[in-house]
Formats: C-alpha cells, sequence, structure tokens
C-alpha cells in the first residue's frame, strides 16, 4: 500500500462507527444523511478492495504494527472480499429505504441509525478479522446491535422476542468464547495464522473439544435447525429495515465465521461433524419450508423461509473438498441475502400500505401495488431458484457438486426445497392476484419504498447473470 | 495441581452450570444470573488454563478484562429488556411465541 | 497449605453459583449471585491477576449487582402497588 | 413428571461435559506459543510499564476500542428499549445517608484520579476509575441527591460519547505511522494517557447511564 492513510480495508470498520457515533450525538431520529453518504462510500470501498483481491493481491493490516500472535492482524481474501461487497451491497438500499420508512415520531426509529452504524461496523469488523478473539467481540458488537433494532419501541411481541434472540445469542457467544479459551490453552495463541500450522490430526482431544464449542456456538447464532426457535418471532416481529438487515447479512456473519474455522484452523477437527451438519440443513428446509407454508402472517411466512434457505448453506460441508462447494455456498448467500432484503422490504411496503399482516389480507395487492409485487415475485424467484436468478445458479452449483461427489441424496433435498420454496411464494402470489375486498383501504406508501425492495429483488435476479465474476473472486482465495 | 488448574476447573463447572441453568430457568432475571455465571466460568477457564503452570500471562488477562465489560454491558441491555417486558405484560417468563 | 485454600475457594465459587439458582428467593440468590463475584475477585487475586480482581468487584459484583437489586426492588414495588 | 426428566437429562449432559473437559484439560502438554516474552520484549516501546495495560492499549488496543463500541452500543440499544419515559421524583433519603454519600464522594473521585494515573505502571486503568466514578454517582442516586437521568441531551450525548470518539480518531490519525493504532514509541505513553483520560469520563457516564437510565421509571 502506497499511501497508508488509504487502505479500504481499515475504513471499511472506521466509516460505519464514525457515523454512528456522529448520528447518536445528532440526536433522536437524526442521522440517516451521514449514514447514506458514508454507506455511498463503503460501497465505493467494498468494490475498490474486491477489485484488488479479485485480481490476485490479497490485502492485510498489522493493528499496531505488533504483527500476530502478539497483536491483531486484518486480512481479506476471496471469501471476505465477497462478503464485504455483499454487506455494503444490502445496506445502502436498505438505509434509502429505511429513511422513508421510519416517520419522525417512530419510536422504533430513534436510536435506529447509530444501531444500524455499529451493526454495519461490527459485520465488516467480523469478516476482516483473523484473530479468534478479536472475532468474539465483533460477534457481540453484531448481536447486541441487533438485539437493539428488535427490541427498538417494540410492543410486548417485540421485546420477547427481543429476549429469547438475546439469550440465544449470548450463549452461542459464550460457547465461542469457551472455545477460543480452550484454544489459547492449547496453543498460546489466537491468531489464526499462527494456528494454521499448529493444530493438526493428532492435536490433544481439548481441541476437538474446542472446535465443537465453537461450532455449536455459531449454529445458534446461525439459527439452524433446531437452534432456529429464536429467529420467526425475532425477524418476524422486527421493523421491516430490521428484518431485512438481519435476514440478509446477521445469520450469515456467523455462517460466514463457520466456514472461515472449517476452511482454516480448525481444517483438521471439524470435517468429522459434516454429515451431521448436512443433516441438519436438510431438516431445516423442510421444517422451514412447512412452518412457512402454514404461518398466518406474512413476515412471519419470509421468516420461516429464512430457517430453510440457511439449510442450504450447511448442505455444502460435506462437498467441501470438491472444486465448486464453496462457490456454491457464497452464490447461496448472496442470492438469499439480496432476494430476502428484496423480500421483506416488500413485505414492510405492503404491511404499511394495507394496514395488514397477514397473508389474507393481501388479496388484491396487485392491482395496487404493482412494482412491490413484482419485486415479491422477483425475490421469491431466486428463492425457488427459478433461472436465470442466482438461487437457480446457487442451487446448480451444489447440485454439481454434490453429483460430482456422488452424494445424490443432496441433490434430491435441493430439488425439494425448491418445490417447497414454489409452494409458499405461490401461496403469496395468488393471495395477492385475488380481487380488492371492497372493505379494503389503502394507505399510501412514498415510492421510494416500492423502487428500493424492487433493486434489492431485482439485483438477487440479475446476479445470476452475472455470477462469472463473483466466482472469480472467490477464486483468489488462498 | 497448580492454582490455574484448580480455577480452570472450576471454570470449567461454572460454564456448565451456567449454560444449564439458562436452558432450564424460565425466570428471567434468574436467567440473567445464570448467563453471568456462565460468562464468568470461561473467563476463569481462559486464564487458569494459561496460567496452569502458575506463571502470570497478561494476554489472557487483557482479554478477560474485556470480556467484563462486554459482559455487563450485555446483562445491562437483558435488564432492560425484562423491565419493559414486565411494564408491557407484567410477567417475568417468556410468552408463548404464536403465529396469529 | 495454598493448594488446600485455592481448593476451598473454588469448591465455594461452584457451590455459590449453585445455590444462585436453586435457591427459592429471588432477592437471596441476587445476594448470593453478589457473593459469588466477591469470591471470583479473590479468585483473580490468586491468579495474580489484581486487575481483573478489581474490575470484577467494581463492575462485576458492585455494578451488575446493583442494577440486579434495582430491578428487584422495581418488579416488586410494581407487583405490590396494583 | 416430564420437567423432572428434562431437569436430569440436562444435569447430567453438564455433569459430563465437565467430566470431559477436565480430563481433557489434564492431558495438554506444554504451549507451541508462549506471548509472555514478546510482551515483556516490547514492553518499553509500549509506552506503559504495566504488562496488562499494554496488551490491553497497545499490542491489543483494537479489542478494547471495539469493547467501548459494544458498551456505547449497549447504552443506546436500552435507550431504544426503555423510549422517553417521565422522570421520577428522585427518593428522599435519609439525612444521614446523604450526609455521608457528601463525604464519600469526593474520596472516590479522588481514587479514580489515582487508579486512572496508576494504571500505566501498576493495576489500574481506565475501566476501574470509570467503574469507580460511576459508582459514585450510583451513590449519589440511591440517597437521592442525584436523580434519574430522563432526557439525553446534547451536552450529556457529547459526553457519552466523547471517549470512543477521541479513541477513534487517535486510532485512525495514528494511519500516518503505517497502521491503525500504531503509536510511535516516543509518543505511546502520552497517547494512551490521552485515550484513558477520555475513555475515564465516557466509560463513567456510560456506566452511571446503565444504572441511571434504567431506574428512572424507579416510581413506576
Amino acid at each position: 500500500m502506497s499511501d497508508p492513510l488509504y487502505d479500504p480495508l481499515v475504513w471499511l470498520i472506521l466509516l460505519p462507527l464514525a457515523w454512528a457515533t456522529l448520528a447518536f450525538v445528532l440526536g433522536p431520529g437524526h442521522g440517516a444523511w451521514p449514514a447514506i453518504a458514508g454507506l455511498t462510500a463503503q460501497w465505493g470501498l467494498a468494490f475498490d478492495l474486491a477489485q484488488k483481491v479479485g485480481s490476485g493481491g490479497a490485502a492485510n493490516h498489522v493493528v499496531g504494527g505488533w504483527g500476530a500472535p502478539l497483536g491483531i492482524d486484518l486480512a481479506v481474501d476471496g471469501l471476505s472480499a465477497a462478503m464485504l461487497l455483499l454487506t455494503q451491497t444490502v445496506a445502502l438500499p436498505l438505509a434509502i429505504y429505511a429513511r422513508s420508512y421510519f416517520k419522525s415520531d417512530d419510536p422504533a426509529g430513534t436510536w435506529f441509525w447509530p444501531l444500524t452504524g455499529f451493526l454495519i461496523a461490527g459485520l465488516n469488523a467480523l469478516f476482516v478479522s483473523v484473530d479468534l478473539f478479536n472475532l468474539y467481540v465483533t460477534l457481540e458488537l453484531v448481536g447486541l446491535a441487533a438485539v437493539g433494532l428488535v427490541a427498538a419501541g417494540g410492543g410486548a411481541q417485540q421485546v420477547a422476542a427481543a429476549l429469547r434472540y438475546l439469550f440465544a445469542t449470548l450463549v452461542g457467544s459464550g460457547a465461542y468464547l469457551l472455545g477460543v479459551a480452550l484454544i489459547y490453552g492449547a496453543y498460546g495463541t489466537v491468531s489464526i495464522a499462527t494456528l494454521l500450522p499448529l493444530v493438526t490430526n493428532d492435536s490433544p482431544r481439548l481441541v476437538w473439544i474446542a472446535g465443537g464449542l465453537m461450532v455449536a456456538g455459531l449454529m445458534l447464532k446461525t439459527a439452524l435447525f433446531p437452534f432456529h426457535f429464536w429467529l420467526p418471532p425475532a425477524h418476524g416481529g422486527a421493523p421491516a429495515p430490521v428484518s431485512a438487515l438481519l435476514s440478509a447479512l446477521v445469520v450469515k456473519a456467523s455462517f460466514y465465521l463457520i466456514l472461515r474455522l472449517w476452511l482454516g484452523p480448525l481444517q483438521t477437527v471439524l470435517p468429522a461433524f459434516a454429515w451431521l451438519l448436512a443433516l441438519l440443513g436438510a431438516a431445516a428446509i423442510f421444517w422451514g419450508s412447512w412452518q412457512a407454508i402454514r404461518a398466518v402472517k406474512l413476515k412471519r411466512l419470509i421468516a420461516y423461509s429464512t430457517v430453510a434457505q440457511l439449510g442450504y448453506l450447511f448442505l455444502i460441508f460435506p462437498l467441501l473438498a470438491a472444486h465448486g462447494a464453496l462457490q456454491a455456498g457464497v452464490m447461496q448467500i448472496f442470492a438469499h441475502g439480496l432476494a430476502k432484503a428484496g423480500m421483506f422490504a416488500a413485505a414492510g411496503v405492503l404491511i404499511k400500505a394495507t394496514g395488514q399482516d397477514t397473508v389474507a389480507g393481501l388479496a388484491g395487492a396487485v392491482e395496487r401495488l404493482p412494482v412491490t409485487m413484482f419485486a415479491f415475485g422477483l425475490a421469491g424467484m431466486t428463492l425457488m431458484g427459478l433461472p436465470p436468478s442466482s438461487g437457480f445458479l446457487a442451487k446448480w452449483l451444489i447440485i454439481e457438486a454434490a453429483l460430482a461427489h456422488g452424494h445424490w441424496i443432496i441433490a434430491v433435498v435441493v430439488l425439494a426445497g425448491g418445490l417447497l420454496a414454489a409452494v409458499y411464494v405461490l401461496r403469496v402470489l395468488r393471495q395477492a392476484f385475488l380481487l380488492t375486498p371492497a372493505s379494503a383501504t389503502l394507505t399510501p406508501v412514498p415510492r421510494m419504498l416500492e423502487w428500493s425492495a424492487f433493486a434489492l429483488a431485482a439485483a438477487s435476479v440479475l446476479l445470476g447473470l452475472r455470477g462469472v465474476e463473483l466466482m472469480q473472486l472467490l477464486g483468489a482465495m488462498a | 495441581m497448580s492454582t490455574g488448574f484448580v480455577f480452570a476447573l472450576a471454570g470449567a463447572a461454572l460454564f456448565a452450570l451456567g449454560v444449564a441453568g439458562v436452558v432450564l430457568i424460565g425466570h428471567l432475571l434468574r436467567r440473567i444470573l445464570a448467563f453471568n455465571l456462565m460468562g464468568s466460568g470461561a473467563f476463569l477457564v481462559l486464564v487458569g488454563l494459561a496460567q496452569r503452570q502458575d506463571v502470570a500471562d497478561p494476554v489472557p488477562q487483557a482479554m478477560v478484562l474485556t470480556g467484563i465489560v462486554v459482559a455487563v454491558a450485555a446483562t445491562a441491555l437483558a435488564l432492560a429488556l425484562v423491565r419493559k417486558l414486565h411494564a408491557l405484560t407484567g410477567q417475568l417468563e417468556l410468552p408463548d411465541d404464536v403465529d396469529e | 497449605m495454598t493448594f488446600a485454600f485455592d481448593l476451598l475457594l473454588a469448591l465455594s465459587l461452584v457451590w455459590s453459583a449453585w445455590r444462585t439458582l436453586a435457591t427459592p428467593r429471588l432477592d437471596r440468590a441476587i445476594v448470593l449471585f453478589i457473593v459469588f463475584g466477591l469470591l471470583m475477585s479473590l479468585a483473580w487475586a490468586r491468579l495474580a491477576a489484581p486487575d481483573i480482581g478489581l474490575a470484577e468487584a467494581a463492575i462485576g459484583a458492585g455494578l451488575t449487582g446493583a442494577l440486579l437489586l434495582d430491578a428487584y426492588g422495581v418488579l416488586r414495588r410494581r407487583r405490590a402497588e396494583p | 413428571m416430564k420437567r423432572m426428566l428434562l431437569v436430569a437429562l440436562v444435569l447430567t449432559l453438564a455433569l459430563a461435559f465437565v467430566a470431559a473437559l477436565a480430563s481433557a484439560m489434564l492431558e495438554l502438554g506444554p504451549v507451541a506459543v508462549d506471548l509472555r516474552a514478546p510482551v515483556a520484549a516490547h514492553l518499553a516501546e509500549s509506552g506503559v510499564t504495566h504488562p496488562v495495560t499494554a496488551v490491553l492499549l497497545n499490542y491489543r488496543g483494537y479489542d478494547t476500542l471495539l469493547e467501548i463500541a459494544v458498551l456505547l452500543l449497549a447504552l443506546l440499544a436500552i435507550l431504544a428499549v426503555v423510549g422517553e419515559a417521565p422522570v421520577s421524583p428522585s427518593r428522599a433519603g435519609h439525612p444521614v445517608l446523604q450526609a455521608l454519600a457528601r463525604l464519600a464522594v469526593p474520596l472516590m473521585i479522588v481514587v479514580a484520579v489515582y487508579l486512572l494515573w496508576a494504571g500505566a505502571f501498576r493495576p489500574g486503568g481506565a475501566f476501574q476509575a470509570g467503574a469507580v466514578l460511576a459508582a459514585a454517582a450510583v451513590l449519589l442516586h440511591l440517597v437521592g441527591l442525584q436523580p434519574g437521568w430522563s432526557q439525553l441531551r446534547l451536552r450529556l450525548r457529547i459526553g457519552l460519547a466523547a471517549g470512543f470518539a477521541l479513541f477513534l480518531a487517535v486510532a485512525a490519525g495514528l494511519l500516518t505511522q503505517g497502521s491503525l493504532l500504531q503509536y510511535p514509541p516516543a509518543a505511546a505513553g502520552a497517547l494512551i494517557l490521552l485515550i484513558e483520560s477520555g475513555l475515564t469520563v465516557s466509560l463513567a457516564l456510560i456506566l452511571a447511564g446503565l444504572f441511571l437510565f434504567l431506574s428512572r421509571e424507579a416510581g413506576a
């Protein structure tokens, strides 16, 4: 790096921290413009970083100049660069959406901007950290910010959901922390790069326990079946922009960390659990889809769909040795991230406009809110995995990797999951195409809400056509 | 057996006790206590195991200082939520999660 | 001798933690939790970690204990009023 | 009956876990990396002489930066949860207690300043100092001399955020030295004291805030 002041990796952490603090000082309800400006700059930084990493350069930053294991190192490879790019790409339209969504007197929006700033800072810091203890701090930053956003200004239901979420996330990070403590006890370091050559097949038993604890804690935070109990009330009950941020990004962060441990320091330990995780992933697909099909409330349906879609991510673990499985996983993270952000944003518009939060209340939505329903349909297309969407590409890649291994059962699960997704998506669309009931009233909603939802949903489909670039980025993985 | 080791073992027991408490206890204030016990257990393991030769190691000690502050932050947030829930519903346990 | 002290302290930690969760009265549970925090400070002193001992006494037992007692007081008053 | 079975099951699992963990801990050999040596070797450049403070604010200062963010964030989340509540009149305290508090508080401030200053070379530092100051504020509240905070005026918001903002600004400014938080050895001691002083004030306000924002609805 020629100019030490311009290191995109560091500014991706400093910028959101700075605008979050500014938003806090500006006071209740303020801070939308600093957030949008900051996120725009961050998007540019993430894009620049991805290009740099994609063309073969790795990026790292030695905080304090000490170097691991004494200091803390930050590093970006293809996987981190992809996650950073996704985070800013989802957060920027959602910020524009949220500015129109929260009216000035909405108690849920009072501290939305600083909380979101800390959330984004935590996510970015998590994606670039290569120090196990530092990762714990970033996990807590993300978790507490997410809980605060869920609870903000809410009623009893929301507060109860936030508490459930808080206990899940705290136990999850507690288990992770004990794992880190055991690793430090066994090796005397928490730096991933230093640990890499030290952890071998004949590592002490304690390291296996540590690996199990860390992954179990992160599974709880990722809401993998049967640890998903906290997700539907939290994601279903939060304000729409918050649901979108949580479903698209926050649960992916802990999944990313599992992947990072799996490919990195614990690569000799964790593969023993591969089929267990894949089995739970398959169970998540069936259980989540079934609950989505039965859900009464619209956002509940979308939240259960998240439980199901997270299941696909865990199917890749038995396949990771094969070329393409990692690409499949990241494509699914992108596809679901963009589509689910778009879908929750669209649901927020529908609920605001119709004043009802049930699926049944959507009758006639197509003729009255065509843009929003189109956005919902596009996002649904990605979730079902129809070509040419990125969801199709992700499922195709999983099936390809599964067949290359001879694990046809995984391919069957993926296909069945797509059919189940079609059932719950079409259930919403069918209702929306019904005639408008005479009693229905429609509150006008800002155009910006509809179009930012549309942009996210459309991006999830269009990414399917530009998947090659993303693959190249991952090819640069160390 | 060294001092570090004794407290690492105690930490393991505290952690397990805390997790069992969070899982089994419905009363929210007690659940917060259980979470704190669990955190203290992890801290004791971190420092105790690293100092099993009974030589002080400043690195895990600094980590625990960080961890204690994070734990009190989480506890305060949890208490705020519990008090809010009690003000709204009069309950100190989580209501069943229903979709209606 | 020091080993016996360590063992006793470790056992008291686990015992007070157990009583914190198992005792039927909530106010006693909170007091036991504060006692647990003070025992933790002693343990940190034994582990040659006086910084953590100070922080644990001030933040862990002190502030957390005050927050818990305050919450308990409010909840009890609310229950008494209506 | 079902409940009893569940309790028995969870406690058995917990015991099994402790047994497995204990036996695995016992078979542990010596560690591959010993950080005590580099911690001691670079102490002279770190700007402080107390190793824990060196780790906390220099070697792993980035952890601490994020940790302050967590604390500020928790306060924010609490504000978002409890919302604007009417402030309750402070409880009438006992006059003897009030007199005692009036004596104790200046003493606590002295202790806090000592802890802050001592942190560079012996146990102590911004956290302990901030906690003592916060305890002083809580004490004043408990005896009825300090009402719970209701409104978050601009001045208070600045005070709460200042420590973190200062830390962040120093961290970013040190990018000119080559990387985040890279203190030049000559200025490290002064910069760390600057950061710790800012942190002490903000930590005291935040920790007191955790208590005072929550307890303002005490009368409700």
